[in-house]
């Protein structure tokens, strides 16, 4: 097994160096000169000679790759235009934001999804499995961004429900951070009152952002089970005289959702994307929001940090996910 | 009691504490607000200069002098006063001696040198308006109250120019310089000011959030406010929508000052908050590329600004939170010409004109670009107002949907200026020099505010007299004079005066509207509870 | 003739199936009969597309979506096996009076769960305490020695993959031995094996059989097979039972032609090559009367006006056929 | 049968492996030795009937000839000409005499085109551009598969099993080859469909005088259609030589373990036959010596000692054993 | 034939047929529903934001232009640009995944590293980027989506051409001596087909939609296109009061991506191979 995930890590690694080529290529060569994008607004000729050397512009463009991967290195991936400060560390106290609503609302996709989906399966091409997925398709169908604006109307502003924005109330110290996750950080130091405050933020953009999750998730268990019951030892259990309930809910279901663990890694990819209009909108102040005030400034090296730093956060995602699928089949681990 | 009557107590106050309005966590202080106006991008008050920026230093940094009230008057603050010498050359400001920066130690001229030589060195933000006037080394202080300023030609805007300048502490910065940077990067999160209220850093988040205490020490000293606000928490919320809900919801105290206009009512029809209405100095222009054909037609040009629904717009968009501006200078400011008479939106005459302009062969038949900011509602609604009513009169208009660094990097040179685009020109200082002379004086070409290119030198000398006059009352004549030759060539279509819509929570008392900042000035707030 | 005849532990009577299909319904079986008497290993025989299989789905109730029994009766002792409830038929009639012995032995364990956790399936009951769990783990470790798969203290704890194609089907034997059955369905549980591996496993299921006195219902589309392992056998085509009657007779004399050809295919019987003219009829539509008259050499008209009549034209030895009316010896 | 003549494909001494590429920063596969050493003949107009468990490497065998799979080492000559040795392009082409039918002709038929145009791309692909030559052409194969011209227009998956068997026949002999690898000809047919295919095999056979290798794990199958059987254990021949006389008296404990454990039509036989302990080993792992040998009854100590190579005990019978002579060739096991 | 009825027992599937054709008889017959195509762009601003009526059936927006107007043409625009971005994704990935999943070597191994590196980032993260950087507008959105769209596309085919590769009838075609290109293009493109068109179909929704979220960003359409996206954009300031502005056109969005993705889906029980058996 740590073989196994070794080999998966390095396995990553041309993955992640064409993503430093991809974000090179996209910072040298579509805005016609980096540095006059670089040195900003109201930049002199002397700036953007400045910039120009600074970033060894005025170098071979092997070279300019070599100290763009040592910049990388060195998590310096260079000051945002507009604030000056380094974009790493804004991307930093951001990310944990994302994480934690992407995980609940992955969470929550498939805890939802899973049985919908099995349910559909075990009735298949019945009114339930029309409805289920009239409506899971539905909910990969609906415009996050309408619809959270939809679920801010009513649940907050009409019934007075939920809170309409932010991660967290104002004025409320936050959890100690540990882990930057406050419904996480907030159980590990038995705050309760403050793991409800952080749950009653999240349960609206987690919700909007697992729609499309959900859909995905209870599609491929709808499609996973129905292949796995065409499996001979789905025929064999039953034959051999496994109770019905058993042989879906533990048997079908455990062989389905290995399968469709690999999909959870591309459904991450999803949610991230969601991300991007859901924060915009609930206020949530993660790496989406942080991505669309940086294209609004045309802040590049902003841009292009996100673009890197969520590439490697879903190249984790796959790594793990991929672990894990080898943790729940035998065969991957060994056969890969 | 019971197991069961306990347990069903026990899921009753969970459910209240799910589903409940969120009990406790709404619970505001008394003593603090919730500001959720857009921040600056940045935290140097020498690198940015901008309105998010002004409402930040107001409150963080002092100047020499100040803007207060509406309209605004600029009044002495960290200075005591100041004289100018006859050729209008040097300019000598005595200091208070009772400033003391948030760090405990004593504001003194030499300060106010550092300040000035940091904005000149590092050539950003408001150092423009400078530049060309000011030599870093011709900035003195030769006694500890005492700044003197050497201008290179006498620029009497200077005055109004100064409250643009924070005096920073050189001794907290210093120490944080790296590489000659003047220690940007290290003020880009950090405060370093002696302001009324002073920045949390360990609750800055860029563009998201900063937490401002009162500062009990500033040497104004809090006479004047009964129940100053102790926190202020300034917030982000960029989506529009939420920031206006978030406030009839009382989770904010004040949205930013731009409520969309059919929002007005929602949020003054709620018991929680009402709006501000204030007049601005804030003129929105449709610019257009003068150095292009056909808009270097003078008759194309007032065809267009004959072709603007002006009333429709203001009226029926903007429900009449906007006044109709003749000219490039804010109709409330010394210097606009109070008869002068606003184009009238005239279809007929604007056929006519075109006509005109064909006749003396400019090419009317190129469709033409007008360059938006998507993000602005206004700008997109303004375009396609044009758009309807300019395709009623045979010209093509397309809309282009840019943003502003894009915008500002293209108006570099005549060529890749747009052919139209449309922004507001707010006050960074309130001068007549702030619009009409940095817009229309061909010697700013190649800035924003220059961008329509337009050339003409009898409005050059105008306008560089009225720079070099400081009777105010001579100075109005030069600029009314200016103002008619402009409006009557058309070298842009100005829309309207802005009327700052800001919603504010029921809490907030004592709030006064000042163009500069925008009425962000927290020193004179306070809350009830 | 009336000699004390034992009663038989299954038997099905007049059995018709009907499933569902795209195309209509499709009659998989028609008026099928058989019977399983004590300690005896009766095979199945019959070619794909005899119902074969369905005939076992019926027995254990675990028919298609779209199938369901539209005539007779399958006989479990004193239990007709198609009126009792879905919940009796799995809580005491599969792998608990009838174990099952699969066909593919590559196909038919989870890939994803451990041998264990399968093996002792049929035996769980909800509720189980550890000690119990343990009880029957080493039950079924017994059960492992028995089917003499290598290394059985070990072999829950692996995974299927991990084991040969004979070693899974020795898995299987043990796992349909779980709860001690006195009937053993096997649906060609050799098919998918190596000759070597086949005899092997025909042996063992030999001795099984013998040892714990288990009756079996053996399934195959081989006659050298039927003929090796079993006491007696049904041929069936086309959804009906043909003949049965016992091995040795049945492979000497033939009664039915189909019987008769389907031999003379065998390659040790054959001197000439030749197959059996025609195709198997489509379950959708099939011939009235006797199935395989179409393809009959011997059809006379009256194949086609209704089902030939079951007759024994020797003892424990029938047919259905309108050649063998006059031997009846009813 | 045709015995003096010169052999139409000679294989010598033919070694194939799989595996040993090292995919990128993965453990090297194991190199598995499917085909180890193996040398054949076949003489025009002969079948031969290549025998084993699965994984034997017979199929591996059938897919080098063809050159498909490529050979590590050995000698081919087709005809007298060496075609081994050549780079897969080459070797296809050099060996285009040579043709070969899948086990499952079903799935070696392109599911979107009907069953005439797959034999006319067949003929397309050989160059046969005279549209009426290759519908004469299909329309006699299809004929002497005995298979109606009207199936033509039919589709693969509207084919019961035997006429699959027949269409893959069709296709390959429209080409007219000299050799035809069978791949398992009849397995999965019902005995009633098997015995006629195999019945148009042979007849094809006579007709275009064509040479086979018949590959087969059904030995009953072989004896009757093959004049010559190789028996394969792991990737190497242990028994090759007349089928009269291996079936007759075979003399690999192998082959004779083999033989016993076909089912025959005889009550009760199941009894008589001792079976073969263990199961049918990898290639994988291999014993040194025999590879027969921890199944084998008569192993002896001297069978671990070196492979055994094959030895002649008849007319062109050969069998793989050091300890033939000891257990007895009319022992039967 | 079978087929047909198996799809028509397939009830969503069916209703997203009948949706998507209703969209398409939408968008193309859009100049005859709306009569005068004025409604479309030019509005009253008297007229805005007035609730829906016999006269506005879906109400005014902002400007004082017919919702229903915009939404009509809206599904002209929405559909353009879904099928240009499916076409050039098609374009650019199906022979790359050709290719690359038939061949073995440096060329296969370089479209699949290129594939990985798109793949490896959220597929709007890098829209938006690229359509960042190469500048604003309708087009560079499209081609910004086109570009992270194709390797979808590129990874389908591929794993379709691996499988398809080692299909005994491949191997059989190599046997019978067929040339390389012969299998690529008349034997193998026809059998990966099925799951490019369901591909495309789940794509055509997909790309709607995203190209909303762009729309809604101020990175697709550009104003005054009746784009739905930037609809709800332009129109999300007059909530909650005006309603009918933002509520029309995102049921638009959710009734034809709704369409597209059901009969995806539908097409995708049809002719995947693994749930084949299971009908």
């Amino acid at each position: 097994m740590t073989l196994f995930i070794l080999r998966r890590l390095l396995l990553a690694l041309p993955a992640l160096f064409g993503l430093l080529v991809l974000t090179f290529v996209m910072l040298r060569v579509l805005p016609h000169d980096p540095s006059a994008a670089l040195a900003g607004e109201n930049a002199t000729p002397e700036q953007i000679a400045a910039v120009r050397k600074a970033y060894g512009f005025d170098e071979p463009v092997w070279k300019q790759f070599v100290i763009y991967v040592g910049q990388v290195a060195r998590a310096d991936l260079g000051n945002s235009i507009i604030s000056n400060r380094p974009v790493t560390s804004d991307i930093a106290w951001r990310l944990p934001a994302t994480i934690e609503l992407t995980f609940v609302a992955l969470l929550f996709a498939a805890l939802v999804g899973i049985p919908l989906g099995t349910m559909a399966a075990v009735w298949h091409n019945s009114p339930f499995d029309h409805l289920m997925r009239i409506v899971t398709v539905g909910g990969l169908a609906i415009a996050s961004f309408w619809f959270a604006i939809i679920l801010q109307i009513v649940f907050s502003m009409d019934l007075g429900w939920l809170p309409l924005r932010s991660r967290y109330p104002e004025g409320l110290p936050p959890p100690t951070d540990i882990t930057g996750l406050y419904l996480v950080d907030s159980l590990l130091t038995l705050r309760f009152d403050k793991f409800w405050a952080a749950f009653q933020h999240i349960i609206m953009p987690a919700f909007t952002l697992s729609l499309g999750g959900l859909a995905s998730i209870a599609r491929f268990t709808r499609a996973g089970v129905l292949e796995t019951m065409q499996k001979d030892f789905v025929h064999y259990a039953e034959a051999a005289g496994y109770a019905r309930k058993r042989i879906i809910w533990v048997y079908v279901l455990r062989n389905s959702v290995v399968a469709a663990t690999t999909q959870i890694g591309l459904l991450f990819g999803a949610l991230v994307s969601s991300a991007v209009a859901v924060e915009a909108i609930f206020d949530w102040p993660g790496v989406g929001s942080y991505a669309v005030s940086a294209i609004l400034t045309s802040d590049y090296k902003a841009v292009l940090a996100v673009t890197l730093v969520i590439g490697v956060i879903y190249a984790i995602v796959n790594i793990v996910v991929d672990v894990v699928h080898a943790m729940l089949d035998p065969r991957v681990a060994e056969n890969p | 009691m019971k197991r069961r009557t306990f347990l069903v107590g026990t899921g009753a106050a969970a459910a209240t504490a799910v589903i409940g309005s969120p009990i406790a966590l709404a619970q505001r202080n008394p003593n603090e607000l919730i500001w959720a106006d857009q921040l600056p991008g940045g935290l140097d008050p020498h690198a940015l200069f901008d309105v998010p920026m002004q409402g930040y230093m107001v409150n963080v940094y002092d100047t020499l002098y100040a803007y207060e009230g509406n309209p605004p008057k600029l009044v002495p603050w960290l200075a005591t006063g100041h004289t100018v010498s006859e050729d209008g050359l040097t300019w000598t400001f005595k200091l208070n001696d009772n400033v003391k920066f948030h760090d405990g130690s004593a504001l003194t001229a030499e300060d106010v040198v550092w300040s000035f030589q940091r904005l000149l060195g590092i050539k950003r933000g408001a150092a423009s308006a400078f530049l060309p006037v000011l030599d870093p080394a011709n900035v003195t202080a030769p006694d500890k109250t005492t700044v003197v300023f050497k201008l290179k030609h006498a620029y009497v805007p200077f005055l109004s120019a100064v409250p643009l300048v924070a005096i920073l502490n050189r001794r907290v910065i210093e120490p944080n310089v790296k590489d000659n940077d003047w220690g940007t990067a290290w003020l880009a999160s950090n405060s370093a000011g002696s302001g009324v209220y002073v920045l949390d850093p360990e609750t800055y988040r860029p563009v998201q959030q900063a937490d401002l205490k009162r500062n009990p020490n500033h040497f104004k000293g809090w006479g004047h406010n009964a129940s100053p606000v102790e926190l202020v928490r300034r917030r982000n919320i960029s989506e529009t929508t939420t920031r206006i809900n978030a406030l009839i919801k009382g989770e904010i105290d004040a949205t930013d000052s731009y409520l969309p206009t059919d929002q007005v009512e929602r949020v003054m029809k709620s018991k929680t908050a009402t709006v501000s209405q204030d007049e601005s100095m804030r003129v929105m222009v449709l610019r257009m590329n003068n150095r292009k054909a056909p808009f270097d037609n003078v008759n194309y040009r007032q065809a267009l600004s004959h072709a603007f629904n002006y009333k429709g717009f203001i009226s029926g968009v903007l429900k009449d939170y906007a006044v109709r501006n003749a000219g490039p200078i804010p109709a409330n400011l010394w210097g606009a010409p109070k008869d002068l008479p606003p184009y009238d939106y005239n279809l007929d005459k604007a056929k006519e004109l075109l006509a005109k302009a064909k006749a003396e062969g400019a090419p009317i038949d190129r469709p033409i670009e007008i360059h938006i900011q998507q993000h602005l509602a206004q700008t997109t609604q303004a375009a396609q107002i044009l758009q309807q009513d300019l395709r009623r009169i045979g010209v093509t208009l397309n809309i282009i949907p840019n943003l502003w660094p894009q915008l500002v990097s293209s108006t570099a040179k005549p060529e890749t200026t747009p052919d139209m685009w449309v922004h507001w020109v707010s006050t960074y200082f309130v001068d007549p020099e702030n619009w009409i002379g940095q817009m229309y004086d061909s010697s700013f070409h190649g800035t924003w505010k220059a961008s329509c290119w337009y050339k003409n030198e009898k409005v050059d000398k105008l306008l560089q007299e009225a720079r070099r006059l400081s009777d105010q009352a001579k100075r109005t004549a030069l600029y009314e004079e200016a103002s008619r030759i402009i409006v009557a060539e058309a070298a842009d279509i100005w829309i309207y005066n802005t009327i700052e819509l800001r919603g504010l929570s029921n809490r907030v008392k004592g709030f006064q509207f000042t163009p500069v900042g925008s009425g962000a000035n927290f020193r004179i707030i306070s809350t009830t509870g | 003739m009336m000699l004390e005849k034992p009663n038989p532990v299954l038997e099905i009577r007049g059995l018709s199936v009907s499933v569902g299909t795209d195309e209509g319904e499709a009659r998989i079986l028609d008026n099928a009969g058989l019977a399983l008497m004590p300690g005896s290993i009766h095979g199945v025989v019959g070619e794909s597309g005899c119902g074969k299989s369905t005939l076992i789905r019926a027995i254990l109730g675990i028919l298609p979506k779209r199938g369901r029994a539209t005539a007779g009766s399958i006989m479990l002792g004193e239990r007709n096996l198609l009126e009792l409830p879905a919940d009796t038929l799995q809580k005491e009639v599969r792998g608990r009076a009838i174990g099952f012995i699969p066909q593919d032995p590559f196909q038919a364990l989870n890939p994803v769960f451990r041998v264990g956790t399968q093996l002792l399936e049929t035996i769980r009951t909800p509720g189980d305490s550890r000690a119990t769990r343990e009880t029957k783990k080493a039950h079924v470790i017994s059960l492992l020695k028995a089917v003499q798969l290598p290394d059985a203290e070990h072999a829950l704890d692996r995974y299927p993959h991990q084991f040969s194609g004979g070693q899974r089907q020795r898995l299987l034997i043990a796992a349909a031995l779980a709860s001690s059955p006195g009937i053993i369905l096997a649906d060609e549980p050799t098919t998918a094996l190596d000759v070597t591996t086949q005899l092997q496993i025909l042996k063992l299921l030999r001795g099984l059989a013998i040892e714990r006195g288990l009756s079996m219902l053996f399934v195959t589309h081989d006659f050298g097979v039927v003929a090796q392992l079993c006491d007696t056998v049904t041929v069936m085509y086309a959804g009906q039972t043909v003949e049965s009657g016992p091995v040795g007779q049945v492979l000497k004399a033939p009664y039915h032609p189909y019987t008769q050809m389907l031999l003379a295919c065998h390659p040790e019987r054959a001197d000439e090559l030749a197959g059996i003219p025609g195709a198997v009829p489509s379950p959708l539509r099939p011939p009235t009367g006797c199935r395989f008259s179409p393809r009959c050499p011997s059809a006379r008209p009256e194949c086609n006006a209704g089902q030939p009549p079951r007759v024994a034209p020797s003892p424990g030895h029938a047919v259905r056929c309108v050649l063998h009316l006059d031997e009846a010896a009813a | 049968m045709s015995g003096s003549d010169t052999a139409l494909l000679e294989i010598e001494d033919l070694v194939t492996e799989f595996g040993g590429a090292k995919p990128f920063l993965g453990k090297a596969q194991r190199i598995v030795r499917a085909v180890d050493g193996v040398s054949l003949q076949l003489k025009p107009g002969q079948a031969l009937g290549l025998v084993g468990e699965s994984g034997c490497g017979k199929t591996t065998i059938a897919k080098t000839a063809l050159g498909l799979v490529r050979e590590k080492s050995g000698t081919m000559r087709l005809e007298g000409r060496v075609v081994s040795g050549l780079s897969p392009k080459a070797a296809r082409a050099a060996r285009t005499t040579i043709q070969y039918v899948h086990q499952d002709p079903g799935a070696a038929l392109d599911p979107w085109w009907s069953i005439g145009h797959a034999l006319d791309e067949a003929l397309r692909i050989h160059g046969v551009t005279d549209k009426a030559e290759r519908t004469t052409r299909v329309d006699e194969m299809l004929l002497a598969v005995g298979l109606d011209p009207s199936f033509r227009t039919r589709y693969p998956h509207e084919l019961s099993g035997g006429q699959q068997r027949r269409v893959g026949l069709a296709r390959i002999l429209v080409l007219r080859p000299r050799i035809v690898i069978l791949d398992e000809p009849t397995s999965g047919l019902d005995l009633s469909v098997q015995a006629t295919v195999l019945g148009v095999i042979d007849e094809l056979r006579r007709r275009f005088g064509l040479t086979y290798l018949f590959v087969s794990h059904d030995l009953s199958v072989v004896e009757r259609m093959c004049e010559e059987v190789a028996i394969m254990y792991l990737g190497r021949i242990v028994e090759i030589g007349p089928t009269k006389e291996i079936f007759a008296r075979p003399q690999h404990p192998y082959t004779r373990a083999l033989l016993a454990a076909a089912p025959r039509l005889e009550p009760g036989s199941l009894n008589d036959t001792p079976a073969l302990p263990g199961d049918p080993p990898s290639p994988s792992n291999l014993v040194a010596g025999c590879a027969f040998r921890p199944r084998c009854a008569f192993a002896a100590p001297k069978c671990a000692e070196a492979r055994p190579p094959l030895r002649q005990i008849g007319v062109r019978h050969l069998a793989a054993c050091v300890r033939l002579d000891e257990i007895g060739a009319d022992n039967p096991a | 034939m079978l087929i047909v009825k198996k799809f028509l027992r397939d009830i969503p599937a069916v209703l997203g047929l009948l949706i998507i054709s209703a969209v398409c008889f939408i968008a193309v017959f859009a100049p005859i529903l709306i009569p005068d195509p004025d409604a479309v762009y030019f509005g009253n601003i008297i007229d805005r934001l007035k609730p829906p009526s016999a006269e506005y059936w879906f109400g005014t927006d902002n400007l004082g232009r017919d919702v229903f107007a915009r939404v009509i043409m809206g599904a002209r625009g929405a559909l353009l640009v879904a099928l240009t971005v499916v076409a050039l994704a098609i374009a650019i990935g199906v022979p790359a995944g050709l290719y690359a999943g038939y061949t073995n070597g440096w060329g296969s191994e370089i479209i699949m590293r290129v594939t990985d590196v798109f793949l490896a980032v959220p597929q709007l993260i890098l829209a938006l980027a690229i359509a960042q950087l190469m500048g604003r507008g309708l087009e560079s959105a499209m081609a910004a989506l086109a570009l992270t769209y194709w390797p979808f596309f590129c990874r389908t085919v591929y794993s379709e051409v691996r499988r398809v590769r080692n299909a005994l009838f491949v191997e059989a075609l190599q046997g019978l001596g067929a040339s390389t290109s012969r299998i690529l293009f008349v034997h193998v493109l026809p059998n990966v087909a099925s799951p490019i068109i369901v591909r495309a179909t789940i794509g055509m929704g997909f790309t709607i939609l995203t190209t909303a979220v762009l729309g809604f960003l101020g990175i697709g359409a550009a104003p005054p296109s009746p784009d739905w996206g930037l609809a709800i954009a332009e129109s999300r300031e007059y909530l909650p009061e005006s309603w009918w502005a933002v509520t029309f056109p995102g049921l638009a969005i959710l009734i034809t991506v709704l369409g597209f993705n059901l009969f995806g889906d539908g097409l995708r029980d049809l002719v995947d191979p693994r749930l084949r058996r299971s009908r």
